[in-house]
């Protein structure tokens, strides 16, 4: 049997919010194969950013542990994260937030090559002008993007700056979180069919967070729902789609507002 | 006549007088709903401000809006307060920050009766009660005594709607109302919201990004782009035979669902890329 | 109950606080490189002088065992003795406490009073003349220093139009109109540099609130802006306005006695300033201590005033449970 | 207007700096000597602001007064700066009790106005310039690591930060790359107006006697000076206040123009 790219056990993530204690996640089991394309789904509360940024190494879980290709990961210092950081890249949801405004564009997406956890994990002699020039190309940006600053682009631009910053270092594995939310409707296509193309053409593994059941289908094969801490359902995208197996899904899905012409 | 009349309205901002509305016209006749669809920057909400006679100071509007024959541009200030909350009232975006978080809720919706009615506290403390349960919340006693933050948005939001329709208003302007709340939570509120309206016989005017929404509770729509009102008709002529590219674009990328899984979704380049429109919309 | 909760956590932090200042103050006087005897007697005393009095004040034990003893006398309320006269310094301050109080609590009131109307005004008038006017009187004021301020009213109101009394003090039970005469003008100077600064502050508090979504929904339902402000501004800004209220405790307190010093009025400023010239340490260290408390204690308060201002405070034990 | 405001602040703040440097070669007559047959004189010529009490001219006082203030308000910012931002920027980066306890010192430092530690120092040394600098200094601390924990905890939970620690940036770089970078202008107007609050205190600790001991003229005791001639002649209380509260309104005005100007919100036009 091979071993899963990522393994979780019984995570459970609590937060102390003021003198109140939060649930954030609550006995996660979880484990993702390479090349998948894992989409989860839940409203707001429901522990999904949490769940992806325990996977990412951002945080870490009260109680449980995450394995990453076999190596357990919860127990890590960060300095010995550095094979981590280089294998798993993040897109977030809003991109005025995720680009710091007071970097060029060039500096912001050669920044995970600089450090020194991801330069010890690449293969010797990565030209980070030579990098930038290819993520540019395949996120479809302009050559001379890299001596700009963020504010001079727009929000679907932006977004791809996001997404060629995350190429960077050749990650395995892509996470993105609500990567099309903070967009307008005209842009999202966009986005959504360069994340398609690029996890395609470079046999990414993507794990995808939304609130959007339509767009995690469009991006996924795999899904999980979750709610209030825990995943209620997990499986086959067009199986979960076509035959929800909780109500709480069958609710979902009934939720999305369809067009009505009817009047 | 219509109960609402706008006529070459236009908005401009700042002492450089950057215009955000561009000559929009269009009407809404007693307990029609209207919705207006388009992106960050179109123009709508500034338009929406623009029929309440919200505008910020630094915004100059001209033309007209006429609601039930009263002018609003340019009208004084007394005049503008005495009909919002009476005659038109407004659902906000963000139900997490629309509510006095120093005030309970059934106090700020009593506040809409007593400021236009003058009603005593005694009635209007069941008049309040008895529209919160119409707007369906469970419990309403409670959450009358309530302060904002111990709602959820869900709540929060149709308290707003509470407050949006208590005085029995003419028209009922809606703003985003349901962006920020989760799908199940929006699904409610969007039933809610046409409930009470069918029950009040109040016209709408719903602004939304999303054209499923503004679906689910209008009939007619206006598509605006840069400022502009670029397609006008019922949501199903909207599929069938748009005349504006751009409109052709929002309609193909609105529904995600008849692409299949993994395949090109169509975008709205595809139909509408005008060089104007690229790099300038940072 | 939480409420308990809330206060007993502000007191420990008050009680960590007085306990760091405390150290500070006697680590300043004790620890730095400058004796307390030799200070007290002066250049020219002989050491054996200064070795009797080092005896005599305990200065000869360890550091530590002098701060626990200084502040174990200020527990119960022994502040030190002046070295001059053998006066217990709560004894020296105790007559003079009034006149500051005095000044501070007319001061604190008549600024508020200038302050939250003129800034509410040049907030909601913010983009035409009236908003200019109170921003541009409000900068121009805060760069006044209090005691010229002083002096120019006193240029004014005693010198030229002889209406006031340029100086002294006069108390409250002796003469009511007198005392009062002798306060006018240092309070209104103290009200007036304090305002200048405290306008900016309620100023942006209000225009924080004019871009609320509360108060467009306050608009929406039929108030003017100014009803609306009042109605849904004032326990909102009073929010933020309370943090720097407590923050501007100190400040009036310099104010007032930068102010005693300009109109001689015998108050615990004019105290430290003789003990100060005099080298009189002790005096010094237990006033400053003394004033410290104060601030600290006011500081306190007023943070728990938060809890009678802003509900989401009282019941943040209460589960507001997100936006499900 | 803000555009007039910046420019407003950068010219008074531009006269207090040459005043000063030219102080340090030149001034019109001896700022120190007294002269006994010219007390009192009303402004004119040679004195152009006349003399104070002591037959000293009122504009070469100023002007030495220039320099005292100016040296003051670089090293006791400079100080407060170099001390409280470092610790503001740990104590927002690292949170937790490292947080808590920077915190605490700094409120119990904030407490202590800038007076009463020069009262202190001068009970034990005497006043004079480097005892107001270091109170004043001190006491300015705890407004910087405000400032930059304020500033330091924005940019922490802004997501660039978290993509950052994504790809394994360390601390240190966070805070090269990412804190200090953006919360610079907010460093910088506090500096600006931090220096405007140093030349009040100063002013306030020489009017007290608490600083800067005559003979060496400085703006704060000039005035004392002048109070006890305001019967004789009222417009020796102007000058030096005047100077002052053009040197204040200088500095602040420069702040508050900083901070509309390198507010990147305003830049960045929708």
């Amino acid at each position: 049997m091979t071993e899963p790219l990522y393994r979780a056990e019984q995570l459970t993530r609590r937060y102390r919010n003021g003198g109140t204690e939060v649930l954030a996640l609550d006995n996660v089991d979880l484990t993702i194969e390479p090349g998948r394309r894992l989409g989860i789904v839940g409203e707001s509360g429901s522990g999904k950013s949490t769940l992806v940024r325990l996977l990412a190494g951002l945080d870490r879980p009260t109680s449980g542990r995450i394995w990453f290709e076999g190596t357990e990961i919860t127990s890590l210092p960060e300095r010995r994260l550095g094979f981590l950081r280089a294998a798993v890249q993040m897109v977030f949801q809003d991109p005025r937030s995720s680009l710091n405004p007071r970097m060029r564009v060039g500096d912001i997406i050669t920044e995970p090559l600089r450090s020194r956890l991801v330069r010890r994990q690449l293969p010797g002699g990565v030209d980070h002008a030579t990098r930038l020039a290819e993520v540019l190309e395949a996120v479809d940006l302009p050559a001379d993007s890299g001596g700009r600053y963020p504010h001079e682009f727009s929000g679907g631009q932006r977004q791809r700056i996001a997404i060629a910053r995350a190429l960077a270092p050749k990650p395995e594995i892509l996470i993105a979180d609500e990567p099309v939310s903070a967009l307008d409707v005209s842009v999202r296509a966009q986005v959504l069919n360069l994340l398609t193309d690029l996890v395609a053409a470079q046999g990414l593994t993507l794990i995808v967070v939304s609130h959007d059941l339509m767009v995690v289908r469009h991006l996924c094969d795999q899904l999980a729902v979750m709610r209030a801490g825990r995943i209620v359902e997990q499986g086959d995208t067009e199986t979960v789609y076509t035959r929800p197996g909780t109500d709480y899904t069958r609710a979902l899905l009934a939720a999305i507002p369809r067009i009505r012409t009817a009047g | 006549m219509s109960l609402l009349e706008v006529r070459d309205l236009r908005v401009s901002f700042g002492r450089r007088k950057i215009e955000a509305v561009r000559g929009v016209d269009f009407e809404i006749a007693e307990g029609q709903r209207l919705g207006v669809i388009g992106e960050s920057g179109s123009g709508k909400t500034v338009t929406a401000l623009a029929l309440m006679g919200l505008l910020p100071d630094n915004a100059t509007a001209t033309g007209s809006v006429r609601l039930r024959g009263n002018e609003i541009i340019g009208a004084p200030e007394v005049a503008l307060a005495r009909l919002r909350g009476d005659a038109v009232s407004m659902v906000f975006q963000e139900p997490m920050t629309a509510l006095d978080p120093t005030m309970r809720v059934g106090r700020q919706v009593a506040e809409v009766l007593r400021l236009h009615q003058g009603a005593e506290s005694g009635p209007a403390r069941d008049r309040v009660v008895s529209m919160l349960a119409e707007v369906g919340l469970t419990d309403p006693t409670r959450i009358a005594d309530a302060y904002p933050h111990q709602l959820s948005g869900g709540q929060r939001q149709r308290v707003v709607l509470a407050m949006a329709l208590i005085n029995s208003p003419d028209l009922v302007v809606c703003d985003e109302p349901t962006t920020a709340l989760d799908v199940t939570v929006q699904a409610l509120v969007l039933q809610k919201l046409d409930e009470v309206l069918t029950a009040s016989g109040a016209a709408c005017l719903f602004i939304s990004h999303d054209l499923a929404v503004v679906s689910q509770v209008c009939d007619r729509v206006l598509v605006m782009l840069d400022g502009e009102v670029v397609e006008a008709g019922t949501v199903a002529e909207l599929f069938t035979d748009a005349t504006h590219p751009y409109t052709r674009g929002l309609v193909a990328t609105a529904r995600l669902e008849l692409t299949r899984p993994g395949q090109r979704l169509p975008t709205v380049e595809d139909f509408y890329a005008p060089e104007a429109r690229l790099g300038e919309r940072a | 109950m939480h409420l308990a909760l809330r206060i007993a956590r502000r007191t420990g932090v008050f009680v960590v606080s007085l306990l760091g200042a405390s150290l500070l103050i006697f680590l300043l006087t004790n620890a730095l490189p400058g004796d307390v005897a030799q200070v007290l007697l002066g250049t020219d005393a002989t050491p054996e002088a200064v070795a009797q009095l080092r005896a005599q004040l305990g200065l000869d034990r360890p550091l530590p065992v002098q701060y626990l003893s200084w502040l174990g006398g200020i527990l119960v309320g022994d502040f030190g003795h002046s070295h001059l006269n053998g006066i217990p310094v709560l004894t020296l301050l105790a007559p003079r406490i009034a006149v500051t109080m005095w000044l501070v609590l007319f001061g604190l009131i008549g600024s508020l009073l200038i302050a939250i109307p003129a800034g509410m005004v040049a907030a909601l008038k913010r983009r035409s003349w009236p908003g200019f006017t109170i921003s541009a009187a409000a900068q121009l004021g805060m760069a006044v220093p209090v005691f010229w301020g002083g002096i120019l009213l006193v240029l004014i109101f005693a010198v030229w139009l002889h209406w006031l009394p340029a100086n002294g003090y006069v108390p409250l039970l002796k003469d009511p109109g007198q005392w009062a005469a002798h306060l006018v003008l240092p309070a209104v100077t103290l009200a007036l540099v304090q305002a200048a600064v405290l306008i900016r502050y309620v100023r942006s508090a209000f225009i924080e609130v004019l871009n609320e979504d509360y108060y467009r929904t306050a608009r929406s339902i039929g108030w003017t802006p100014m009803r609306a402000l009042l109605r849904h501004g004032i326990r909102n800004a009073a929010i933020s306005l309370v943090t720097v209220l407590g923050l501007q405790v100190s400040t009036v307190l310099v104010g007032a006695i930068v102010v005693e010093s300009v109109f001689t009025l015998p108050g615990l400023g004019s105290l430290l300033l003789t003990a100060v010239n005099q080298r009189d340490l002790l005096v010094v260290q237990g006033t400053v201590m003394f004033l410290v408390l104060a601030v600290l204690a006011i500081s306190a308060l007023v943070d728990l005033s938060y809890l009678l201002i802003d509900p989401r405070q009282a019941s943040a034990a209460e589960q507001g449970e997100g936006s499900a | 207007m803000k555009r007039a405001q910046l420019v407003t602040g950068l010219v008074l703040v531009s006269a207090v700096v040459i005043t000063a440097i030219v102080a340090v070669f030149w001034t019109p007559f001896d700022p120190v000597r007294v002269v006994a047959g010219q007390r009192l004189l009303p402004p004119g010529w040679p004195h152009v602001l006349g003399t104070d009490g002591f037959g000293i001219d009122i504009a070469s006082r100023l002007m030495v007064g220039a320099r005292t203030i100016l040296l003051v308000g670089i090293i006791s910012v400079g100080v407060a700066a170099v001390v409280g931002v470092p610790l503001g920027m740990l104590a927002g980066q690292a949170g937790g009790w490292v947080d808590e306890v920077v915190m605490r010192v700094s409120d119990v430092v904030y407490a202590f106005p800038a007076l009463l530690l020069a009262m202190l120092l001068a009970a034990i040394y005497g006043g004079s310039t480097a005892t107001a600098m270091i109170a004043i200094g001190v006491a300015t601390i705890p407004a910087f690591a405000r400032v930059a924990r304020a500033g330091t905890l924005q940019v922490m939970a802004s997501d660039f930060v978290l993509a950052a620690k994504a790809s394994g940036t360390s601390r240190w770089g966070v805070a090269r790359r990412h804190v200090l970078p953006n919360i610079a202008p907010l460093i910088g107007v506090q500096a600006s107006v931090g220096f405007a609050m140093a030349i009040l205190a100063e002013a306030a600790l020489s009017y007290l006697g608490l600083a800067t001991p005559r003979p060496n003229p400085t703006w704060g005791n000039m005035l004392r000076d002048a109070q006890n001639f305001l019967f004789v002649a009222p417009l020796q209380a102007l000058w030096p206040g005047l100077a002052i509260a053009l040197a204040v309104l200088g500095f602040n005005l420069l702040g508050d123009g900083l901070r509309d100007y390198l507010d990147p919100r305003l830049r960045e036009v929708p």
